[in-house]
């Protein structure tokens, strides 16, 4: 019974809290905005407004980086495909390298603005900690463990499902939660591009210089991000330790 | 915001920069003003709302006058018929002394004023930053075509005088045309463009080190003569600081040009005449009238 | 089924090979068991077969095919592979490491918790205690033999088994190798297996690869590398002690002396001091109904006991085992009583005959002679 | 001798070769600005000094934040300090999560403007990895070895630095180079507040609207990373593979 | 030495206990070896002594200090550990492995390589080939020495050793037994070895430690525990044929039969024909100088041949064997040439004395009564 509760309260209790909090902050401000300049920000309207399209941005761009990163660190530790994954590490490289800024400016021509353009920048930012840690966590594995699983003639696309990423598991982990933390941080970019989200409060904050309206913009982006890492600590913690207690 | 892609964004979007969406002299006093709503704002860098409105994704958008890429992008400035905004229109500021010694610097330099309306400005300005010209290349051209330049200057004969400028492209420009037409006229003229911001370039000017440089109406009544509250006639606010400046500092403006490199309301050409607005209240009217955006 | 032929690996980075020009033949449904000292190839060897490493030179061919020529994937899902390491999967469960290849070949979902019960139980690991715990939580034993469990999950026609019982106790062990002589009487796999237990090489293998700094150097039955080993090295291998070791090999019922003398229960002292005197032994086997043996009366008996038919005499006989033990459980078991014979019965009981040390001693030589 | 050839290719000719591409870029760009706009702002004395800024901000935040990182994810791995660990791993999240933007604007009233603000942002930006990474590597470690290494009567000082982080060392540096990337990259916001860097180049050339001077500015800082990436690649490869071949 | 009182280990999640109420009483000096099936909870055990594992219940003494009580580090750098997964750390080269304790006690450098190489040529790796290399390049047995090597480096006076030989074939385990036993001889340490080997439990232990399901079931020496087994658990881990393996205890010097007929090579044929018609065996041996062993003349030999003195009688023995070989080594060469006795010299080929089956039941017959 106690197990119940205390599982109840790690998976659904501690975010409720952090939501809360927010929730209180939110309200707070909203009737408190100390001044005119600041309570045309921020409205429950554009509050809730921008926190939709910030997780909505950092969703996408997560989703994609988590879909091209995890393969192309696999296709690094692949001898025979080296080459190709050497080649998508360095454009990631490349692209992580370019300030979000020159990113907006030399992508928007392609890409259009807003959305579009604002998940690209962040989908480059995102990608480099999911490929490097996909490729170290694989690396470390045991080799005689592999052999067995070789030895037992499974295939290398087997072998990958069934015992490289899961075994790598806590080590991809931690970097699609670096990469989380990081996207929820660099979605305040988007706002240059009219892609919404909080940086809307933000810069809109610093360019009145009100501080009250920045200080919401960062807290709610940082609860997202302390939220969101939250939750995947735990699906990690519940997929690895089931009943391992070491 | 919400993003569908690029998308054009259903009803009347307009795209704001940061600060104008919050000001009371932005978005909020505008549509007090005029009495209207936009269906949704978007908010976006200064530098992209002329982009977002080319491509369609917001039906209105804000932006500065002058801006090259209002000619190139086919964008209108509507016009602020309630005098909204601040004005900031342009004018050649001369020393006093300077004028004293060679009062004929008046005259060769508001030759030039009248010429300049939004959208020649804006075109020119389109040539540098668009076709990446160079800015003397485009003042020479631009001279020439005026008949107010020869191509071919003569000996200098007078002088020397400074011009100096801040350094985006409508004053490398302006800065640029001033030197020409007085060269033209005999002048030494050396050439101090690009000197810095504001502050910087109206420092040099009061400690002497240039002679002439192109200010603006609004900045000239906020900065530099220390007013809270801005002024939205334009001769109004020309008189007022020209009157001051003289007074107090011993610096001539000459004549004001017609345009006014301020917050604008832009749409896209097209939309403009195929609904017949002209000024921000026709603006208002179609708006409030329900008329679906084309 | 399995053919070697003259197949060399050198390591990169080293220059003396670990496996040497090494060509072997083993036939479908042997059991051919490699040893020699540590270092000397015979993992390497193994690894060859399933192409976890690929031979530097020389080719090996299963069945009719160079294994190069087969289809990697298939040539492994046909050999189960006991690894030296063990390499349990740590993140899945004992149930899940056995059930990884049935799961594999898509195998319905009932018959493979069938076959990973029935795994498990026989390798000795309750299921309900055991399957459901990571391998982290076995003991070395234990997590070996789950090892081999899961090699054998799919019943694959060929096995690579490198020492697979290496870290089971005794008893446990003999269990396995029992269980597994009885399941290779059925199945008839083709089997490579590894051991440095040369009891364990003699008892399970067909075949004896005795290999030396990766070379081949005796490849025979077991009798003939314990009774005519080729060189030093091999004869050092099996041990000093071969001819006790060779006894593994023989069984009683193969060298049960019948001519030996019995009276019934009810047979009368005269009859019973005749045979006793015209004996070999000086003694008399007693048997009861269906010649189920009930004791021995011995001259000394005759003379302290005191009756009329056998009955009132026999004494009960300890050294005594059942037909199917081994010479060397024979000759153990005379060792403990003293006595220069033993009295063999078959399950129920009943009286075959008996061994004496003679008969040992000429078995052992005559081998050795026939060789 | 051809080993030898090969050794010092790879440690001294790939940079070199990057290094000469950027050398090469950046004179051509000089002599070829395309217009006097251009030409103001590329010039050697600049390019060079926006690049030294650069660089200088780059080291110093990133041996900070390796500093800081290594040791706190160290900490979370201990079962009795991990009460401390969760706590600096919360912070670090937390100043992860605020924008450069924010923050910057946040700490400038206490840190001033230009390097030092620039500093503190870019460690706050190049922490979380090292610190997720060092964690992950180390709890991965198989846990037989750690076993061994306990019964040859080891302290755990001495478990830490001959077992687990030479063992979670691809890992760690998985971290680590993923922060010289972001790091780079993001240090061009240094510009912002005054700290320099090639972000100076870029924004200039957001502002006067040259792709040429954004371009160079991107292109150096890209070369800046992979450069400091591939060299930190080598050194990991050299002290982990010396004469492992798997 | 070590002493555990009343120890109980119950890992977490588990009901059964891993140890169950284990007492066991180590003297120092002693090598204690733990038997039992997988599973019996040998490795947690050992595991206790040096608190890798703290015990749910119970204490463990060593010297004269609770466990507890003493410096875990302390404890640990004096108890070398030879782990049943072998651990080498994967990232250290064979020679760092073994060089791992010596530079944590801060040896000075030239001290240390020496041990490294000392050790590792005791445990029969060349250090030129394989100091350098990393463990993931060595054979399975090869990796399990370098396990050995590394517990021995730094002399600590306790050793845990779980299955330290498991992995190593015949010869080598052979040899590496007799090394240790030489040095533990000079050394005294105390030690706890588990091994699956009973063959190898009772050359190494002073003492055996039969466990069965965490509890402790005998203990004994290794002869009282062949001899008499407490129970049918222990009787079949010894195995049936404990007899002969209790012949691995007893020394062919420790049953001499010297009351055997001899001659001298220039003995006459009649004292031959004499003394060959008194012996047992019907045959004499022949001495030459300083009493070495020539040959042996039987009845046979003095009908078929011809001549004058022993000299031209006598055939070459071959059933021979040194007087400190084992009973059990005795009866295999009795066995290999079929006959009943062997003949026993010294380590100079002096003769000793002969042994016969019979004095090999004898002997083990008493000694099973005695106990
Ligand atoms: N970490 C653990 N958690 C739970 N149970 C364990 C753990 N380690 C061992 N056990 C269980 O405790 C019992 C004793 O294990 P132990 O390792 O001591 O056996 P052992 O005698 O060394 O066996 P082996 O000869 O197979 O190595 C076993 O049944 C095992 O399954
Ligand atoms: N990956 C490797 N790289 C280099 N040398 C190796 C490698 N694997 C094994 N060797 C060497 O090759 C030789 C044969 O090794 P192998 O593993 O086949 O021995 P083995 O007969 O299985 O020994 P064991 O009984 O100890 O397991 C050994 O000398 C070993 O050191
Ligand atoms: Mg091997
Ligand atoms: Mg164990």
């Amino acid at each position: 019974m106690q197990m119940i509760i205390k599982n109840w309260f790690r998976w659904l209790g501690v975010p409720l809290i952090l939501i809360l909090i927010s929730a209180a902050f939110v309200i707070y401000v909203v009737n408190n905005p100390g001044g005119a300049m600041a309570a045309r920000s921020l409205t429950y309207q554009n509050v809730l407004r921008y926190l939709r399209e910030h997780v909505h941005l950092v969703f996408v761009a997560l989703g994609l980086a988590t879909a091209v990163g995890v393969p192309a660190g696999i296709l690094l530790t692949r001898p025979k495909l080296r080459r190709i994954g050497k080649v998508v590490e360095n454009i990631v490289n490349v692209g992580q390298t370019i300030p979000s800024l020159a990113i907006l400016a030399l992508f928007y021509v392609y890409l259009g603005l807003g959305f579009r353009t604002g998940v690209f920048a962040l989908w480059l930012y995102c990608i480099l900690p999911i490929l490097r840690n996909t490729y170290a966590g694989i690396k470390s594995i045991e080799p005689g463990i592999i052999e067995a699983a070789l030895g037992m003639g499974m295939n290398p696309v087997k072998i990958l499902t069934r015992i490289e990423l899961p075994l790598s598991y806590p080590v991809i982990m931690a970097g699609i939660r670096t990469a989380v933390v990081i996207c929820v941080g660099t979605a305040t970019m988007a706002t240059f591009i009219g892609a919404g989200g909080l940086g809307d409060l933000i810069v809109t904050g610093l360019s009145v210089r009100r501080t009250i309206i920045i200080l919401t913009g960062a807290f709610l982006s940082a609860m997202l991000a302390i939220i969101l890492d939250y939750i995947l600590g735990q699906v990690e913690q519940y997929l690895t330790g089931r009943d391992v207690n070491s | 915001g919400c993003g569908n892609d690029a998308d054009v964004s259903d009803g009347w979007v307009f795209a704001t920069d940061h600060e104008y969406s919050v000001r009371p002299d932005g978005y909020p006093g505008l549509t007090e003003l005029y009495g209207f709503e936009f269906d949704d704002v978007e908010i976006m860098d200064l530098g992209i709302t002329y982009g977002a409105l080319r491509d369609g994704q917001v039906a209105v958008a804000m932006g500065f006058a002058t801006d090259g890429r209002i000619s190139a992008f086919d964008l209108v400035n509507l016009e602020d018929d309630k005098y909204f905004h601040p004005v900031y229109n342009c004018s050649p500021n001369v020393r006093e002394e300077v004028l004293d010694e060679y009062p004929e610097i008046a005259d060769i330099l508001n030759e030039i004023v009248p010429l300049l309306d939004e959208q020649t400005m804006s075109s020119l300005n389109a040539a540098v930053d668009i076709d990446e010209k160079e800015p003397d290349e485009v003042a020479e051209e631009f001279l020439l075509d005026n008949g107010l330049i020869s191509g071919a200057p003569p000996e200098p004969d007078k002088g020397p005088v400074s011009v100096g400028s801040k350094e985006f492209t409508e004053q490398l420009l302006l800065g640029q045309m001033a030197i020409m037409v007085l060269e033209e006229e005999g002048f030494e003229v050396d050439d101090d463009t690009g000197l810095g911001g504001t502050a910087i370039v109206r420092e040099a000017l009061e400690g002497e080190e240039i002679d002439i440089y192109w200010e603006y109406t609004g900045t000239a009544w906020m900065a530099h003569l220390e007013h809270e509250d801005p002024i939205t006639e334009p001769q109004e606010c020309y008189d007022k600081v020209r009157e001051e400046d003289l007074e107090n500092n011993g610096i001539v403006w000459l004549d004001y040009t017609d345009f006014n490199n301020t917050y604008t309301i832009m749409m896209r050409q097209d939309d403009a005449d195929e609904l017949g607005i002209v000024t921000i209240s026709d603006l208002a009217d179609v708006i409030n009238e329900g008329t679906p955006v084309p | 089924m399995i053919k070697l032929e003259n197949v060399t690996k050198i390591f990169p980075g080293s220059d003396i090979p670990a496996v040497d020009n090494l060509s072997l033949d083993i036939k479908e449904g042997e059991v051919c068991v490699l040893v020699g000292p540590s270092g000397c190839g015979k993992t390497t060897t193994m690894k060859m077969i399933n192409r976890i490493y690929d031979p530097t030179e020389g080719r090996i061919i299963l069945g009719d095919k160079d294994i190069m020529d087969t289809n990697i994937i298939q040539l492994r899902l046909n050999i189960g592979y006991v690894i030296q390491e063990i390499g349990l999967f740590p993140h899945l469960s004992i149930e899940d490491n056995v059930a990884t290849v049935p799961r594999e070949l898509k195998w319905p979902k009932e018959k493979v918790k069938q076959r990973v019960d029935e795994l498990l139980t026989l390798v000795g690991l309750e299921p309900e205690i055991y399957g459901k715990r990571r391998p982290s939580h076995l003991s070395g034993g234990q997590r070996q033999r789950v090892g081999v469990a899961r090699a054998m999950a799919a019943d694959p026609p060929v096995m690579l088994m490198d020492e697979p019982f290496g870290a089971v106790d005794p008893i446990t062990r003999n269990r396995l190798q029992n269980e597994f002589l009885r399941l290779q009487e059925q199945l008839k796999k083709t089997i490579v297996f590894v051991t440095h237990d040369i009891d364990e090489a003699i008892k399970m293998g067909d075949k004896i690869a005795a290999m030396q700094e990766g070379r081949l150097i005796q490849y025979s039955d077991p009798d003939e590398l314990l009774s005519t080993p080729k060189n030093e090295f091999v004869a050092n291998l099996v041990g000093r002690n071969r001819s006790i070791k060779r006894l593994h090999l023989m069984h009683t019922r193969d060298v049960l002396n019948n001519d030996v003398a019995y009276v019934k229960l009810k047979t009368p002292l005269e009859e019973i001091e005749q045979k006793v005197k015209d004996s070999k032994l000086r003694a008399v086997m007693v048997l009861g109904d269906d010649n189920k043996l009930m004791g021995i009366i011995s001259k000394e008996d005759i003379k302290r006991e005191k009756g009329e038919v056998a009955a009132d005499y026999y004494q009960e006989i300890l050294n005594t085992c059942t037909d199917d033990a081994t010479l060397n459980d024979a000759l153990s078991v005379m060792l403990s009583y003293g006595e220069g014979f033993i009295a063999v019965t078959d399950g129920q009981e009943r009286f075959k005959g008996i061994i004496t040390v003679g008969d040992i001693f000429g078995v052992v030589k005559d081998d050795a002679n026939d060789n």
